[in-house]
Parts: structure tokens; C-alpha cells; sequence
């Protein structure tokens, strides 16, 4: 072991050249999935910011007893799926509705606005299909004159969330692809820089897991290095995002870890694959 | 020790390199390989270093047959045999130290015994100055004598060299054959293959001659062929 | 030339492996430029499309005489600035509310809402300067009661604008420069995988041209052709986001010969500069 | 042709290789350079080729003093130089009738002429059937006669050989030296770097020994050092 390491250190100190390159193009891969991972990350955040506000609003009947009102609030409540149940007056309705459309700058009777409930629900229950179901048992209440729940909305959300998920998806498996491709060429690069040196060692007598093993602890350590160097880069980026432009999150120290062990992983893998198949043609 | 039993060499562009090649070396004897450039010999000696493989006939060495050997066996034979190349391959990115201690260090050597062997070794080949330099900062003499004590480094039980004084004066040339007599002496077999007729001429051994792939003289068949034909049973 | 030609040709047969992978490097790299490039060049357009929104809307005081409107359209009409002018009555204003609010779906009394007017401008004038200027000169005609423009709105799209085209330009570099590293570092290795050739052929009396030459034309060709499978790429890429996700545009073709020719160039480039060190330590 | 004054050259690492060396030789002339392994032969061979350049002294090749030559020059004065290293330094990516005519194509030869003359010279060397081989597919000797075949391709004014018989046969040792003799006869100077005292010995040329980096013997100056002190005018 001792041995190996000797060899490992060796190597580098001998093509500190192709060590540097093996580990910046490393980086630089990881980095490219990095910055895909924070842009998936940050458009999951803003649209679950946005999915809080799917909301039901059932418009009651004129004249429905204040007490009526209040027991299908409980009721409401109760629903597995609600999160909060709020009243919401003709005079609210107004207020909001001037806030948004400039029309109603100067309109101040609310009196011809109907009184409503407002239904939240809780994180998880906001598919399209639960919506519609809650939708369906309050419009059960005698006295709720209308629901609505802005089906086309609740929809186009998901649509939003499912087309980024799949987009991010796609893409960092194609950057991943990639930084696999390049990591195993520059150690299959590695291995021809040094088929002559190898085929000495064979000829000495060196068995294949002797020659094999610095070439697999050598890409695994500069797989760690390059990830390292990724995350750093990552992070760079999205400080200088965050305090330049927009407000973003950066990954958990977990998932940031885990970066850097799959750039170990990955050079290791690219070391394996190359090396092996190398090997057998030596 | 090394036994050939009508081998045929056939390269895929040049064509036959060896054509029915028949001898056996046995355990402790000293042998020259002669013959003009181009007559084979490289190729019978990859062929005992497991090399290459016969396209036909048999190579058996210390009793493996090295065509279907597997290819996990091909290092542990190769560590019971010294060579010298021809073309000395050195490791380029270590120096001379490095290199005879590289040969024990895939052994499993003990790592203490290690320097004091190779220094040794670096002195009996008159290379005890020049132990901390790289191939390239040596002479083509200098490497090959680094080459013949990367070879004799391991005490192998057969010493394969391939034209090991082709880049030495003479003084150096009659040092390293010297060494090879001591340790032919201490039992290993040697199969040196030379141009440097001289050295043949001067001793005894046997002389195994090729041209264009034959086997065209052999002085061990001349004076009754006892080591070829009498003892059968396997080196 | 024709010499050199063949060195070109006998290179790329020997070493097809090496060869294969600087050209898939300098593809991957190209290719990351113009998916970048795709997302800046779709995210501009539908900005743009959101652009052509931007309106100011000014409510009529009541009473005021029809004539008098009419002239005033005349007259906003005629601002250099000012693409349409549109009145839009109560009734108008109440079935836009109804649509967008859900409180307004059982309101079918418009008399409360005021006319308006609404204002379009050209593109090109559409920034935060140009609307709050014809904003303000809207505002002298007597009977205009209120203007409204959306300050906040407006602004905000031009940050999203400008946020989206500078991240754009930024990580366009960063890729652009990472490619430039990866082909320099590919030239770099075959030219270090060369280098006891190349130092052959200058004792054999080869000047620094006749050894430079071949690895100028190889790079140009690795780089055209990597160019070529990297617009290949974003051109399937593009096709299958258009195809399965959201209507996408793509490149000229003129910027498209462009974004090939620079693989060309990256390809010179990082061969001249590699080589042209390397050859003055051989 | 040649004109070592008090050249002194130190490696990095290893320290003096030459010391005080002084010596010419004249245009036509052929010179044997002897000594043992690791004297400094090779190192001589290099500083011609401007492959190194001397720490002290003056080397002038063909009247051009090499320590200060302009990149671009170097080329130029190679292309009149034909050279044979000890370790061949053929191109390893090129069939043996590429190698040759490579030294040809720098020069910027006519292309008609090049195939006729590439496989005169293979002929005489003995390689005429080897010309698609590449290097690895070529014996020692093989390979050490391509090298010497490309180093007399294109008429060399001065030809510098390092042991260029190391790894041939008698006879095929014979042929290349009358090669040299006869190039040699047609008005090349040749600098002969060789291990091979029976060919210095059985040749009347003159000899120039090396030991330890420096000059111990020049036949040269023993019969009244006519080349090397009477005619002062450069070569
Ligand atoms: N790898 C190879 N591929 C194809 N042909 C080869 C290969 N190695 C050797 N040859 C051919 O086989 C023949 C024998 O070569 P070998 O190296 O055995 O000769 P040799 O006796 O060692 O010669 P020398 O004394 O010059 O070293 C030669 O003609 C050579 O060209
Ligand atoms: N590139 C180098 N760097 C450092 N030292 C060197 C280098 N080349 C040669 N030497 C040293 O200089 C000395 C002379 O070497 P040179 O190659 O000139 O010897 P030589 O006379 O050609 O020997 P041989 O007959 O063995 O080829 C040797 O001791 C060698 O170790
Ligand atoms: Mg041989
Ligand atoms: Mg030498």
C-alpha cells in the first residue's frame, strides 16, 4: 500500500501538467452540472413559492346566515387535505381588486361584490386532481353559490414545474454524461502518455492490480480535488448571483458533499473504465 | 529450463520470423544465441519472456507451456527471469536506483533489503556514481549496464539478454560478461543472444545459431547433442 | 502544401483515438456555448413578446364630451412614441375584470367603472424613460382624471431583461473560455504525445514552420468539425424542446456558419498557442 | 568542418562531461572516435548536431559558431549534417521508407526524385524488402541501418554516426562501413563514434580518443598534427 501510494505521488509529480489538466477539466464539469443543479434547485423554490397561493374560493349566496358560514368553516377545516379556511368580505374583495386593476382606482362601494370563503391547501395537496376533489365536496354546501379554482392556473403550474423538473433533469444527466466522457479521456490520455511505461512494468513482471491500482487511486483523488474545485466554483457563481442580481439558494452541505464524492466517484470510474480496457491491449 | 519444440513465428505484416525452431536449455546452462541481424533472435527471446506466442509448436519455460498461459500466470513466471533488451527499456520517469529496485519491488521484496541489493548491483556494473540519474541523462552504455542489473537484480533462475554489450568497450564488455559467468555459476541458466563473436570464440559455451528464422547450428548437437536429445525429462 | 496535407491526413490515421476525442471535446464545449446561447436567444424573444404589453392607461373624468376624446386620441396618436390609442368604456373594463377576477363573476353592472383610454407604444420606446415622459404629457389634458402605467411592472421587466441577458453573456464566456481550455489541453496532449517526434524531426532539420504547420490545419479541421457536431447537437436539442416541451427558436443560419467557423477559430487557436510553446522546449 | 576549442559541458545533474576538449576536423576527412562508455563520445556527437550547446569554448560547424545560432538557422545547418544516434531515433508512426525519405521532404526535394533514392539507399543497406516496415516491427540491426540509410539520403557534406555497428553482424557490420568509406571517398567528412577497436584497428583513418571528457589521444597530432595545427584557414 505504502507502494502504491509512492506511485500515486509519483505520477503527479512527474505529468504535473496532465495532473492539473485531468483535475481543472474535472472541475469544470462538475462545475457545468453544478450550475445546472442550482438553476433546478432555484425554479423548484420560486414555484413552490408560487404553488402556495393555489387557493379555492367557494362565493356564497346572498343572505347565508353568519352561522352557517361558520360551521362550514369547520367542516372545511377538517378536510385532510385544507390547510386554512378564511372569510373574506365584499369589502376585502374590493381592496384587493383595486390593488390589481387599475380601473378600480376610484370605485369605493363594494356593495355589489358577493362575500367569500377562501380555501388553502396543504403542501402536497395541491395537484390539479385534489383541487378539483375538494372543489367538488364544498360545492356541495347549499348556500355556496360558485366555486372556483382556476383549473387553466393550477394546471399551467404544474406544467411549469414538470417541463423545468424534466429540462434540468435531462440536462444534468447530458452534462454528467459529458464530464464522465472527459474525465475517462484524460486519464485514457494518462494511460497512452504512459502505454510504453506500462508495458516495461508488465514485461518486469508487475501484475495488472500493481499497475492498475495508482491509476485508480490517482483519478479517484483528483475526481475529490476537481469536485472540490467545482463546489468553490459553484459557489462563486452563485454568490456573485445572490448579491448582484437576484435572491438564490445554494445546495445543502449534504448534497454538497455528496457533489464532491460523485467527482471522486466519477474520476475513479473514468480511471477503471479506461485503465482496464487500456490494459488488456498493453 | 526453456525447451522449443517446432516453433513457427509468423509477425501479421512481415511474415515468418522463426520456422520450426526446435532446442531446449536446460536448468544452469550458458548458452549464445548468434546470427545475422534480422535472423530471429529478438523473437525467440520475447517468445520465452511470454512476449509473444508461437503462431505453432510448443514453448515451454520452467515447465509452463506460454501459449495458453493465463494471463494472471504471465507475471509470476516473468519474475523468475532476468532480461536485458535489447532496446534496454528503461522506465523513463525514474532513475537508475529506481529502475533495478522497480524489478524487486513487484517481486513483494522486503523493502529493507531493497537499497543495499540495488547499490550492490549499480557498483558490480560500474554504475555506483550514477544511481540518482535519469535514462535520459546517461550514456547508451550507461543504460544498458543499468538494464543488465535491473535483470540480475531478483537472482532469476534464468538470465534472458538480448545484445547486453552491444553499446560497451571492450573493458566494459568483459566486466558484465564476468558477471554473467558469476551468477551462471551460482546456478541460473542464461540465454544470451550477441553479435560479438569475439566473446563467443573466447569461451567454451554453447552456441545456438539462427538465420533467417532457422535453427542453422547448435554445439551442443555437434559434440552428441546430450543436452537436446538425452535427458527427456522436463526442465 | 501538398507535403503538409499529408502530414494532416497521416496524423489524424495515426493517433484516431486522440483524434475522436479532441473533436467530441471541442463538440461538448460548443455544444454547452449554444445551449446557453439557445436559452438567452428564446428568453429575449419572450421577453420581447411580454414587451409589447407594456400600455398606459388614463381614466376620463365623467362627463367628459365624446368630441373631446376624439381629438385627444388624434393627438396621443401622433406622439412619435405612440404606436395605437384605444378607448375602452365601463363595460369594456368590467368583462376584462370578470375574466381576470374571480370576485367579478356575478357583477354585470359596469356603471361604477370609468372610460379610459389605452396607450401602446412602439417598440423601441417602451423603456421606464419614454413612458413615464408620454405618461406625463397625457397628464395635461384637463379631463384626464388619473394615469397609470405600472412603474414597478415596467421596471421589474426591464431587471429580468437585463438580469437574464447579462447571466446569459456571463456563463456564455465562462463556457466559451472552458472550451478554449479543453482544446488547448487536448492540442497540448497530442502535442506532448508527439513531442519525441516532433523533437526527431527538428535533428532530422525540420524548421519550426514545416513541424507547426500540420498541427495549425488539424486544429482548424478538429474545430470546424467539432463546430459542425456541436450545432448538430443544439439543433436536435432545440428540435426535441420544441417538439415535446415549449415552441422554441433557433439560431440563424448565418450565426449559425459563425458559431462553426469559431469552433474553426477556438480549434487555431488553442493548437498555435499550445504548440507554439511546447515547440520552444522540444 | 568541425572545430572544437576548450569546450567544456556540464550537465544539470550529472556535472562535467567535457573538459578543455580541442580538436578539428577538416572537410573530407574521416575520423574514428573512440573511448570507453560514458567518456563523452556521444556528448561530442551532440554539440555537432547543436543538439547541445557547449557551457564554455567555441564549437564551429562549417564555419558557424553554434552557441549563439539564431533558431532559424539551426534547421538550415542540419539539413547538411546526416546523423545516426545510438538509440536510431527513427519516427515511430513512419514505415521505414517514410523515415528515409522524411530527411529527404525537409529539405525540400524535388518530389519526383525522392522513391528512387529512399530505396537505392535501403538497397544498399540490405533493407530493400523492409521498406513498409514500421520501426517496432524491425530488428535491432534492422532498425540501426534505416537510421544509417536516412542519415546519408540526402549527400551530406559532414556525416556524424554514434556507434552505428552496435547492433549488427560482422558482415552487415562490413557493409555499412564500406557505405561510409565511400561517401566518405565522394567528399563527406565523417565523425565515427565506435566501441569497435577491431575496425579502428584494422583501418588506417584517423582515431581521436575520449576518457572521462577529456581529449587523451588524436592520431592526428601523434603523425605531426597536419589536420589539426598547419592549416589555420576555417573550415
Ligand atoms: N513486431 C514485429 N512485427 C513484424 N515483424 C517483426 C517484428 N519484430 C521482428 N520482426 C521481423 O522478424 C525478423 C526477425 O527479427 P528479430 O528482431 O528476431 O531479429 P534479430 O535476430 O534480433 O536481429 P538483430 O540482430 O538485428 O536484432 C526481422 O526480419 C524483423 O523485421
Ligand atoms: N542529458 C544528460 N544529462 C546529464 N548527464 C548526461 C546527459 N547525457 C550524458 N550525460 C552524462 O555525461 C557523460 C558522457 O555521456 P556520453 O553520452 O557523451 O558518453 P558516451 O561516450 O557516448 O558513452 P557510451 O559509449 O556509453 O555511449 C556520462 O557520464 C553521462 O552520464
Ligand atoms: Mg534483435
Ligand atoms: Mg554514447
Amino acid at each position: 500500500m505504502r507502494l502504491t501510494l509512492r506511485e500515486v505521488m509519483l505520477g503527479m509529480r512527474r505529468s504535473p501538467l496532465l495532473s492539473t489538466l485531468s483535475v481543472v477539466t474535472i472541475a469544470f464539469s462538475l462545475f457545468a452540472f453544478g450550475l445546472f443543479g442550482l438553476l433546478v434547485l432555484n425554479v423548484d423554490r420560486a414555484l413552490r413559492g408560487v404553488e402556495e397561493h393555489v387557493e379555492i374560493v367557494a362565493f356564497l349566496a346572498d343572505g347565508t346566515l353568519p352561522e352557517s358560514i361558520s360551521a362550514a368553516m369547520g367542516d372545511i377545516s377538517a378536510f385532510p387535505e385544507v390547510a386554512r379556511v378564511d372569510q373574506v368580505s365584499p369589502e376585502q374583495a374590493l381592496a384587493r381588486a383595486r390593488a390589481e386593476l387599475p380601473e378600480f382606482q376610484d370605485v369605493f362601494d363594494a356593495s355589489f361584490l358577493p362575500p367569500s370563503l377562501e380555501i388553502r391547501l396543504k403542501e402536497g395537496h395541491r395537484d390539479p386532481g385534489t383541487v378539483k376533489d375538494v372543489t367538488q365536496r364544498i360545492q356541495t354546501y347549499p348556500f355556496v353559490d360558485d366555486v372556483r379554482y382556476g383549473e387553466d392556473w393550477v394546471k399551467k403550474l404544474y406544467d411549469i414545474r414538470n417541463i423545468a423538473g424534466a429540462a434540468g433533469i435531462a440536462l444534468g444527466l447530458l452534462f454528467a454524461a459529458v464530464a464522465v466522457i472527459i474525465i475517462g479521456t484524460t486519464i485514457r490520455m494518462t494511460v497512452l502518455a504512459r502505454s510504453r511505461e506500462i508495458s516495461i512494468m508488465r514485461l518486469v513482471g508487475a501484475t495488472d492490480g500493481f499497475v492498475r491500482l495508482p491509476f485508480l487511486i490517482d483519478g479517484f483523488l483528483k475526481g475529490l480535488v476537481g469536485g472540490l474545485l467545482a463546489l468553490l466554483l459553484t459557489w462563486g457563481a452563485n454568490w456573485l448571483i445572490s448579491h448582484n442580481l437576484i435572491q438564490t439558494f445554494f445546495f445543502d452541505p449534504g448534497i454538497a458533499f455528496l457533489g464532491v464524492l460523485g467527482g471522486g466517484i466519477i474520476g475513479l470510474l473514468g480511471s477503471a473504465l479506461s485503465v482496464g480496457r487500456h490494459l488488456r491491449r498493453v | 529450463m526453456i525447451r522449443f519444440s517446432h516453433v513457427v513465428k509468423e509477425y501479421p505484416r512481415t511474415g515468418l520470423a522463426l520456422n520450426d525452431v526446435t532446442f531446449r536449455v536446460n536448468k544452469g546452462e550458458f548458452a549464445f544465441l548468434t546470427g545475422p541481424s534480422g535472423a530471429g533472435k529478438s523473437t525467440i527471446l520475447r517468445l520465452v519472456i511470454v512476449e509473444e506466442t508461437p503462431t505453432a509448436g510448443e514453448v515451454r519455460v520452467s515447465g509452463s507451456l506460454t501459449s495458453g498461459l493465463p494471463r494472471a500466470e504471465i507475471p509470476r513466471l516473468r519474475r523468475r527471469i532476468g532480461v536485458v533488451f535489447q532496446d534496454f527499456r528503461l522506465l523513463e520517469d525514474r532513475t537508475a536506483e529506481e529502475n533495478v529496485a522497480f524489478a524487486l519491488e513487484v517481486t513483494g521484496a522486503p523493502r529493507e533489503g531493497i537499497p543495499a541489493r540495488v547499490s550492490r548491483l549499480l557498483t558490480q556494473v560500474g554504475l555506483a556514481s550514477k544511481g540518482t540519474s535519469y535514462p535520459k541523462e546517461l550514456s547508451g552504455g550507461e543504460q544498458q549496464r543499468v538494464a543488465i542489473a535491473r535483470a540480475l537484480v531478483n537472482d532469476p533462475v534464468l538470465l534472458v539478454a538480448d545484445e547486453p554489450t552491444g553499446n560497451l568497450d571492450d573493458r566494459a564488455t568483459r566486466g558484465v560478461f564476468q558477471l554473467l559467468r558469476d551468477i551462471n555459476a551460482a546456478g541460473t541458466a542464461v540465454l544470451m543472444a550477441t553479435h560479438n563473436l569475439d566473446l563467443v570464440k573466447r569461451n567454451t559455451y554453447r552456441v545456438i545459431e539462427v538465420n533467417r528464422g532457422q535453427l542453422v547450428f547448435d554445439s551442443a548437437e555437434g559434440d552428441g547433442g546430450a543436452a537436446t536429445v538425452t535427458s527427456s525429462t522436463p526442465t
